[in-house]
């Protein structure tokens, strides 16, 4: 049973980021691309979490965790430029 | 940097201590001593990082005000959900919300919190840390939200803050 | 010892003058005047041994590898020439030191001359055929010098840069020539290539070696159609024309056909070759030299002219021949030597030395006017003066060249005819300068008789032509039949040596010569205005032409092939690449290996398409920079994703750490550049570039299948095996980060900081201009430091630093490490950065972060070396388990040290790095007192 | 296991540290910490040529790994060699550095001394991947170094630099990965003994790595049509960056020596003598080319770097045939063209000093101060540059020239080198005229007169030609025995047979 | 593992999947940035964290002890999704991102 | 699998290369960034693609080749720092000639989009 779900998670996982990357081709505001990249860093842990369980290991929970603080840092300075230019001053 | 053998911001110490044992997973003679060295070496020298000390008053209402905010980030989730899955279009609205919050610190948690749940974000807060304004998904009537607002999050933060 | 002692002397001589030029011009003079004799008196004691037909040989080992010896010989036509040197050589000095003026350099050019000196005696006195190459050269660097002793005269500047090039190159050619001989013999000693003879005759590369010789040889003679240099080399002082080309330089190149000719002569290559160019530049030189203004001029094409002679002579193979070229080297060498110092005294005394100005000296200088007209009548070939002798030998031997039908009258005449120029030229010098009415417009007038003693070496060799002219078998005969014996192998023919050899055909073509010449110089208007018509074809203008046009040609190939253009330089490497990595292909065919290909799960399947599809898109909407940005990161981050997919926590983990720094890096960097790319490239240049695109990453993927689809087994075995009971650690990868290949990663961190370091330096003094808003035109905002996020970057310091010890020392046994541990403290600080400002940031870090990075890179060091003290090689970990009370047990080991370096040189590196640039923003001008220090 | 052969490396490593902590200390003392730092190089260099001038190898196993499975160095004559030459440029660019050129950048002593130390790895290293490291380690402290100092006009061009040598830093990593995925080994040792067993379809993956290597060592040896990037970087960086940087085209060379008859030798059946074919033709054209270059400069130290490349053209030539006597002979020419470059770069840079506006231009200028001094430096420089006897460039084309068997190969390598070095001969001689001689009136308002640190070791640099011709004899023995000991690589892989430490029984685990 | 395991971890996994697509399937769907940034801000969180719910049951299910680190990182992700949310609506209001038609009280309007 | 992984390098080289060869300096810095991204990728594939075999001892039944993961991590950290330098480069350049060429073209930086749509109109 946890298989086939651990599928369809899979599938429904992979497919919202296959959507956020369509929302960050699209556009059609710069906001928006980061917001979709923000969004498919989430996934991207959401992913990590059920690579982890398919293959029975934590040994990525760390790279979890990684994608957490590295996407909110990377978004808030996305955010930044986009209004301030200059992220560091 | 290390001027006191003290806990310098005795709430950190605490959080940190309590998430050096679940990164250690589990806990074990080691862990706990290395945990309470880490619990006092890092507030010691990240304390110039963190001059606004948190002011709480009431603590022991902040699980209460977690277990509140969880409950609505779930029921939160699925009206979006649903205002996604629905085919009809959301009438957004911007609101202004006036705050009564001073505390830096505590307009951020009103803040986060509007933003977790149902239909609200926090798009900004004024300059004087007078306003917040909040975009709101599915709009009925601005004082509706804002009524909502402080009677679910703001005044039990008043309490807690002083 | 005394040979290599001859040659050394002069170089220590030209070391010694100028230590004498505190004493002034004479103790110069004398100082430079000492080698000479000392080498003189040196020789001296060998004549026993030459006049008895032998050699003396001195050798000493030098570069074997090159066959290269200090190997100095000395026979008869080596003690000529030496003799020739050291004597006109002593003259000139004495002759300069009246000759320079009080302001000139007279240390330098005594030095030079004593260079050159030294040199030549190189050269003749050389007993290994490399090592007079070497002279060989030398003389034409030091006579570059002497030519262009005036540097402040262009036309002596291009002169000196014209022989040195003609002279210069040919002795390159020469060095192929030497080169090849010395294949062919196997040795390039002297003694060994003469032996050879007959070895080097019968070699297929003789022709070849022998066109190298000769071109090293005309060229330095000054043989047609390399002449022209020689006149040019006439803005040199008067004493180095008269020592270089009189007696000397020019004279090298006849010394070589002479050294070589029992070597190389002989044949009809050398025949043809030879005599031919010697004929040419015969005439040439005879017939230009008449038309010549320039008394320096009319001597120099003389000189080319008779360096013709020369040329011809030794060229017609016949032993006489060469007995009479050998002579006549003796006697041009002591006419002209004196009638270039008689043009000198001239010039000295007249300050011009345009014929057309100077006239009728012989008022003046009735003294030195003598003198040149001895002298030039011996170049005329007057009875009774040494030219007539060699001359007369010369006329008798362009008679018995065995040419086949009319040809056999070819030689004869030409000699004829350049005896008639040659008298027509000596005549003119003499009459006009000496008679021919009154001077004109003079700039000294009126011209004196020079100081006595400038006169004198003048006359000693006025007095040589005369001796030997009048007793030639007393005064040459010995040291002339010496040389000549050792030009020809030992092999003298019978000669005479005497005044007159009777009436017979070649005193005919000298009577001939003679009347000719002055007949000619009556009817010198019809020359002048017959050689007026003729389009004189300069041999410099063409060659300046030449070189001037060569240098423009390289100028603007270089410019057009380097042209500043990264776009073509990355062009040619990325094409090279492609090239030679396709050329196996092309020659083996593409093969998937034999594991074939493993099925693909959908998850991978869509993260690939995620991948190519955003780095496509990158390269496709890269003028939209902050757009491209954001693909850019979408590609680092299933980068990562691909990491752990395929079994590499650690690698997922530096990537997605490395990526997020890389994309603030860049954002900080566009803050300040064009948001936006114009289009540049032309279509054709992007369809050109998007096809070497394409091929490259068609190469990528099939080496990429091919590499994938081959079975492998690696030295890895080892790792997996010894982590754990070698390196203390379970996690591989960081043992072998920190232990296996602990040194790469020495390396790698080093990199890191040296990065730091350099960025921190080029921005020092850099100032740069932010846009005042985005470049769509929104001014930037005012609210730097939004409270949400300033609230929020205050526990995550802490929590972040917790995290960062966590990872770090699980690094050793799990996924984690120094590096990843660093990025995350790194990111902390630069989300305090961004949140709050450098101000407020920079105000709260107690460190500079040079210091976190010399403390890093100090650390690892120190862990690596630690195992010295124990006689263990640098980076040998240890490790061990202590058990405490409470705690437990557990691990300490060196390489967390290590680790600990690696931590602190990343946060210094990276932060750095990003404030470097933060602080070029207006916002953050930070002139704490820190920083002003 | 002597530990003299970490010495080159570990030596600048504390001196750089220390310089990194100096950044605020005096200049003086940090001018002197420095040099003392480059004096030990070469202390530490001339040791080990002590060492390995016995011929045998030995090696320095990283943490007390046996090879293959740890880093090693290992210590020949071509490594000993390449460190004494580096060592002995080093202290002199060092001096001359610090007679002023080291203001203006604290860090400059760092990086200098990093430089340093990167190219002693990559001299001493036994592992393949770990030479990529110290490549990068050895550039990027060039980059700093040549964007050291004022000016605006060495950015365009360290930018192309930069990246180019990114380009070639990518390609590294491709090529070592290419054959470490099919030979499973970094270390040159094993490397050479698994290269001649690679079969099948394994062969086109080696080959295209190993021919894609050549290009990598190609672009850093700038090999024509990878050369373009060096002139203007060079002609541009200051003086001593300039003449350090005569030996970083050599670390291309240098990489080409080490690798290619190591593993891709005599021995390594199909894959034997791996692009030497092409190298040949390669090295001509680049020698012509930097001839044209040296023909059209317009200046000196454009002059000079395109005598850079002429070298290099010179250098590989004879490496390309793959003889004995071509490696002794291209040995023995490297040792005295670094030197000469180098010197020629600093005469360049006290000539531009003393000339005002006109600089090292190839212009009439007003006098100069010094002028008979800098132009005997510039005659030395040119005349060993040039190849003309008597200076020690003669001597390493005469053993080039001699170096080759007759036949086709010959008649290019001494056509293309004899009229190389006419045409080199015309483009020094106009050059040294016009600067030295070809002086307008007057003087120039306040020329600076040389400090002597610069003038001492711009003369002695320049004098070295001198002492390399004295010593021919010994230094030819010794290029000839290094070429020898290159060209029969069982020595080499016997390193992997050497003993390592037994394991202590203290506290350590192993 | 006990089906109660089984049926909690298949359960919060479709959940959390099934949310996580929603949050895009809104990000992709809905007719403005502003409305869009409620997607991700709620119903990803919220999916991703029952995700991580369902690995902290599964791995203690399985054995391998209790391990909450994966609380942690939801948590962290319910801290910042806020900021995230804010600092974009602020850059994009900064902009002049356009709203939907009838979005009531545009401040940057005025 | 493995064709896969060659297109997803390829794409990445193919890309890189031509961000490479453009004339400004930020496309370039993408280029090599991209580039480098295909190169670790690569190396990393040299040691075999390997599911669930991460390197850690006791942590799996079989392991991946760890050595390719070592230098790959030793690459990325070279790569981030040359990078960092090339980026701070492109700005001494900016500020020292007033533009980001890098093809030998010496103009000033191009109109902003929205200046130049101006001027267009
Ligand atoms: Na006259
Ligand atoms: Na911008």
């Amino acid at each position: 049973m946890i298989t086939i779900a651990l599928y369809l998670t899979i599938a429904m996982v992979t497919l919202a980021a296959l959507l956020n990357v369509y929302r960050l081709i699209k556009g059609p505001d710069e906001p928006d691309r980061v917001l979709a990249i923000d969004t498919l860093y989430i996934n991207a842990i959401a992913l990590i979490i059920l690579l982890g369980i398919t293959l029975s290991t934590r040994m990525y929970l760390e790279s979890a965790l990684l994608i957490a603080v590295m996407g909110f840092v990377s978004t808030v300075a996305m955010a930044k430029y986009l209004k301030r230019g200059s992220v560091i001053e | 940097m290390f001027d006191r053998l003290s806990f310098p911001q005795p709430w950190l110490s605490l959080i940190l201590f309590l998430t050096w044992q679940i990164l250690s997973d589990g806990v074990s003679g080691g862990s706990v001593v290395l945990g309470v060295i880490l619990a006092w070496l890092i507030p010691q020298m990240t304390q110039g990082f963190w001059p606004e000390r948190p002011a709480f008053v009431k603590t022991w209402r902040m699980p209460g005000y977690i277990l509140r905010v969880l409950k609505d980030i779930v029921a939160a989730s699925f009206s979006v959900a649903w205002l996604i899955l629905s085919p009809r279009t959301p009438r957004p609205a911007f609101v202004s919300y006036p705050l009564q919050l001073d505390h830096p610190l505590a307009i951020s948690i009103l803040a986060s919190t509007i933003s977790l749940t149902p239909g609200t974000v926090s798009a900004d807060v004024s300059d004087d840390n007078k306003t917040l304004l909040i975009h709101v998904l599915d709009a009925t009537s601005d004082q509706e939200v804002i009524e909502a607002i402080y009677n679910s999050y703001e005044k039990p933060l008043m309490e807690m803050f002083r | 010892m005394s040979l290599p002692l001859v040659v050394l002397l002069p170089f220590l001589g030209a070391i010694a003058a100028p230590l004498f030029a505190q004493g002034g011009r004479t103790a110069i003079a004398i100082a430079s005047s000492v080698p000479a004799l000392i080498a003189l008196a040196a020789l001296f004691p060998h004549w026993a041994v030459l006049s008895a037909g032998d050699t003396v040989l001195h050798t000493y080992e030098w570069l074997p590898a090159l066959g290269l010896s200090f190997s100095f010989r000395l026979d008869g036509l080596a003690l000529l020439f030496a003799l020739l040197i050291l004597v006109i050589g002593l003259l000139v000095i004495i002759y300069s030191h009246y000759y320079l003026k009080a302001k000139e350099n007279v240390a330098k050019f005594y030095s030079l001359l004593l260079c050159f000196k030294g040199s030549m005696l190189g050269i003749v006195l050389s007993g290994n055929l490399l090592l007079m190459l070497i002279f060989w050269e030398l003389t034409s660097l030091t006579s570059f010098l002497l030519i262009s002793f005036w540097t402040h005269k262009q036309d002596a500047r291009r002169g000196a840069r014209m022989a040195l090039a003609i002279t210069g190159g040919g002795g390159l050619a020469l060095l192929a020539g030497i080169l090849l001989i010395g294949n062919i013999v196997g040795s390039f000693e002297l003694d060994d290539v003469l032996a050879a003879s007959e070895q080097i005759k019968a070699h297929t590369l003789y022709p070849v070696a022998l066109t190298l010789v000769l071109l090293g040889a005309f060229t330095k003679s000054a043989q047609f159609p390399f002449h022209f240099w020689l006149p040019h080399a006439m803005q040199a002082p008067t004493p180095i024309s008269a020592y270089l080309h009189s007696a000397t330089m020019v004279k090298a190149g006849i010394f070589l056909m002479a050294r070589l000719y029992p070597a190389l002569a002989g044949t009809e290559q050398w025949f043809y070759m030879v005599s031919f160019t010697g004929m040419a530049t015969l005439l040439l030189g005879a017939y230009i030299a008449m038309f010549k203004h320039d008394l320096k001029g009319l001597l120099a094409y003389s000189t080319v002219s008779h360096l013709g002679l020369i040329t011809l002579l030794l060229g017609m193979g016949t032993q006489l021949a060469a007995v009479a070229a050998i002579f006549h080297v003796i006697n041009h060498a002591t006419f002209k030597a004196s009638l270039f110092m008689a043009a000198g005294i001239i010039d000295h005394e007249t300050g011009t030395r345009d014929m057309r100005r100077i006239n009728g000296l012989w008022r003046y200088m009735p003294h030195t006017a003598t003198l040149a007209m001895v002298a030039a009548s011996s170049m005329a070939g007057v009875p009774l003066l040494n030219g007539f002798l060699s001359k007369e030998m010369f006329f008798a031997e362009s008679l018995q060249l065995n040419l086949p039908g009319l040809w056999a009258w070819v030689p004869p005449i030409i000699a004829t005819l350049a005896g008639i120029f040659s008298v027509a030229y000596s005549a003119r010098f003499v009459h006009d300068v000496f008679f021919n009415g009154k001077p004109v417009d003079l700039p000294i007038f009126p011209p004196h008789e020079p100081p006595r003693y400038m006169k004198f070496p003048v006359e000693i060799l006025v007095f040589a032509c005369i001796m030997v002219g009048v007793f030639p078998a007393v005064s040459v005969g010995p040291l002339l039949f010496s040389a000549a014996s050792a030009t020809l192998g030992g092999d003298v023919p019978d000669y005479q040596l005497a005044i007159l050899h009777g009436f017979n055909l070649p005193l005919l073509m000298s009577f001939l010569a003679f009347f000719g010449g002055l007949l000619m110089y009556t009817q010198r208007r019809r020359f002048f205005d017959f050689h007026a018509q003729l389009r004189e074809v300069d041999g410099k203008a063409v060659f300046e032409f030449a070189v001037s046009e060569i240098e423009k040609l390289a100028h603007r190939f270089t410019e057009w092939l380097e042209n500043g253009s990264l776009q073509r330089y990355a062009t040619l490497l990325v094409v090279s690449v492609i090239a030679v990595a396709a050329m196996p292909l092309a020659e083996n065919g593409f093969h998937i290996g034999e594991n074939g290909l493993s099925p693909v799960d959908w998850p991978t399947g869509i993260a690939a398409g995620v991948l190519v599809v955003s780095a496509l898109a990158t390269a496709f909407w890269h003028r939209e920079r902050f757009y491209a940005l954001v693909l850019l990161s979408v590609v680092g981050l299933v980068v990562a994703l691909t990491f752990a997919r395929f079994s590499a926590p650690d690698l997922a983990m530096t990537q997605l750490s490395v990526e997020v720094v890389t994309i603030v890096l860049l954002m900080l960097a566009l803050y300040y550049m064009p948001s936006w790319t114009p289009m540049e490239s032309s279509q054709g240049r992007r369809i050109r570039d998007a096809l070497i695109a394409l091929a490259a990453g068609t190469g990528m993927t099939l080496i990429t299948l091919a590499m994938l689809t081959q079975p492998f087994s690696s030295i890895s075995e080892f790792f997996l095996e010894n982590s754990k009971p070698g390196g203390g650690g379970t996690n591989v990868v960081n043992v072998i980060l920190v232990d296996f290949r602990g040194f790469d990663t020495l390396g790698e961190i080093t990199v890191l900081a040296i990065a730091a370091l350099g960025i921190y330096a080029m921005l020092k003094n850099t100032a740069l201009t932010p846009p005042p808003g985005d470049g769509l035109g929104h001014p930037w905002t005012r609210d730097h430091y939004p409270l949400m996020l300033r609230q929020i970057a205050r526990p995550m310091l802490p929590l972040a630093l917790m995290v960062s010890v966590y990872i770090f020392l699980r690094g050793h046994n799990l996924p984690g490490g120094g590096f990843i541990a660093g990025l995350i403290t790194s990111v902390a600080l630069i989300l305090q950065y961004i949140a709050s400002g450098m101000i407020w940031t920079q105000d709260r870090i107690p460190f500079r972060y040079h210091n976190v990075i010399g403390l890093g890179l100090l650390f690892a060091t120190i862990a690596g070396a630690g195992s010295l003290a124990f006689g263990y090689p640098f980076l040998t970990t240890t490790f061990g388990y202590i058990t405490w009370p409470v705690v437990g047990k557990f691990e300490v080991a060196s390489a967390l040290v290590f680790d600990l370096g690696v931590y602190l040189a990343v946060i210094g590196a990276t932060l750095l790095a990003l404030v470097s640039i933060g602080r070029l923003s207006p916002h953050s001008a930070i002139k704490s007192k820190k920083e002003s220090a | 296991m002597t530990h003299w052969l970490i010495a080159p490396i570990l030596i600048p490593l504390l001196g750089g540290i220390l310089q990194v902590f100096m950044g605020y200390a005096p200049i003086s003392l940090r001018r002197t910490l420095a040099i003392a730092t480059t004096v030990l190089i070469l202390v530490s260099a001339a040791v080990l040529l002590a060492i390995a001038s016995d011929g045998n190898y030995r090696i320095y196993a990283f943490g007390n790994w046996q090879p293959p499975f740890g880093i090693v160095l290992v210590l020949d004559r071509l490594a000993a060699l390449m460190l004494v030459l580096t060592a002995v440029l080093g202290l002199f660019c060092h001096i001359y550095a610090s007679g002023g050129a080291d203001e203006g950048n604290r860090q400059f002593h760092g990086l200098f001394l990093f430089q340093l130390m990167g190219l002693n790895i990559a001299f001493l290293t036994g592992d393949l991947f770990n030479l990529f490291v110290a490549f990068e380690v050895l550039l990027i402290a060039s980059y700093g170094l040549l964007m050291h100092g004022g000016g605006t006009t060495r950015t365009v061009p360290g930018l192309h630099y930069v990246v180019l040598n990114l380009a070639g830093s990518a390609l590294f990593l491709i090529s070592v990965g290419m054959i470490y995925s099919v030979t499973g080994t970094l270390n040159m040792a094993d490397l050479a003994v698994k290269i001649p067993q690679v079969t099948g379809s394994n062969l086109n993956l080696v080959k295209a790595g190993g021919m894609m290597l050549l290009v990598v060592f190609g672009l850093k040896a700038a090999i024509l049509p990878l050369c373009f990037w060096l002139p203007k970087a060079y002609a541009r960086a200051t003086a001593p960056v300039a003449a350090l940087f005569a030996v970083m085209t050599k670390v291309g060379v240098y990489a080409i020596i080490r690798v290619y008859p190591l593993i891709f030798g005599e021995g390594a059946g199909e894959l034997a003598n791996l692009g030497m074919d092409w190298l040949f033709p390669l090295a001509l054209v680049t020698l012509s080319m930097g001839v044209i270059g040296a023909l059209g400069a317009g200046n000196l130290k454009t002059l000079v770097a395109w005598q850079v490349i002429i070298s290099v053209g010179t250098l590989l030539a004879p490496i390309a045939l793959g003889s004995v006597a071509g490696l002794s002979a291209a040995l023995f020419y490297l040792v005295s063209t670094t030197w000469t470059v180098a010197a020629l770069f600093l005469v360049s840079e006290l000539v531009a000093n003393q000339r005002g506006t006109a600089a090292d231009s190839i212009v009439t200028a007003p006098k100069m101060r010094h002028r008979t001094f800098l132009s005997v430096l510039f005659l030395i420089g040119a005349v060993a540059a040039a190849g003309l006897p008597p200076l020690s460039g003669f001597f390493g084309k005469l053993l080039i020239l001699q170096s080759v068997e007759p036949g086709a190969e010959m008649a290019w390598l001494w056509g293309v080198l004899l009229v190389g070095g006419f045409l080199t001969l015309i483009a020094y001689s106009r050059a040294g005229s016009i600067v030295f001689w070809w002086n307008v009136d007057g003087h120039l308002e306040t020329p600076e007169p040389m400090n002597n640190r610069v003038a001492v070791s711009t003369g002695i640099l320049t004098c070295l030609t001198m002492l390399i011709v004295v010593f021919a004899g010994p230094l030819s023995d010794y290029t000839r025995a290094t070429a020898e000991q290159l060209y029969d690589n069982r020595g080499y892989i016997n390193i992997l047979q050497t003993p390592m430490h037994v394991p202590p029984n203290t506290l350590v685990g192993r | 593992m006990s089906p109660f395991a089984e049926y909690a971890i298949s359960a919060l996994l479709l959940f959390g999947g099934a949310f996580t697509l929603i949050g895009a399937f809104g990000l992709a769907r809905l007719p403005d940035f502003y409305t869009r940034l409620h997607g991700p801000t709620k119903a990803t969180t919220v999916g991703v964290g029952a995700i991580m719910l369902s690995s902290v049951i599964y791995f203690s299910a399985i054995g391998e002890g209790i391990g909450i680190s994966e609380i942690l990182i939801t948590v962290f992700l319910l801290m910042t999704a806020p900021v995230s949310a804010n600092m974009l609506a602020k850059a994009a209001m900064h902009i002049g991102v356009k709203a939907m038609e009838g979005t009531e009280g545009k401040p940057w309007e005025q | 699998m493995e064709l896969l992984f060659a297109l997803v390098i390829g794409a990445l080289t193919a890309s890189g290369v031509y961000l490479l060869l453009r004339a400004r300096t930020f496309p370039v810095i993408m280029g090599l960034t991209l580039l480098s991204y295909g190169v670790n990728l690569f190396l990393f594939a040299t040691g075999r693609l390997a599911t669930g075999q991460q390197p850690v001892i006791g942590t799996a039944a079989s392991y991946s080749d760890p050595l390719p993961q070592a230098l790959v991590l030793t690459a990325i950290v070279i790569g981030f720092a040359m990078t960092a330098f090339l980026v701070v480069l492109s700005l001494r350049n900016l500020a020292d000639n007033d533009n980001d060429h890098v093809d030998g073209q010496r103009r000033k930086t191009p109109p902003s989009k929205q200046e130049k749509e101006a001027t267009g109109k």
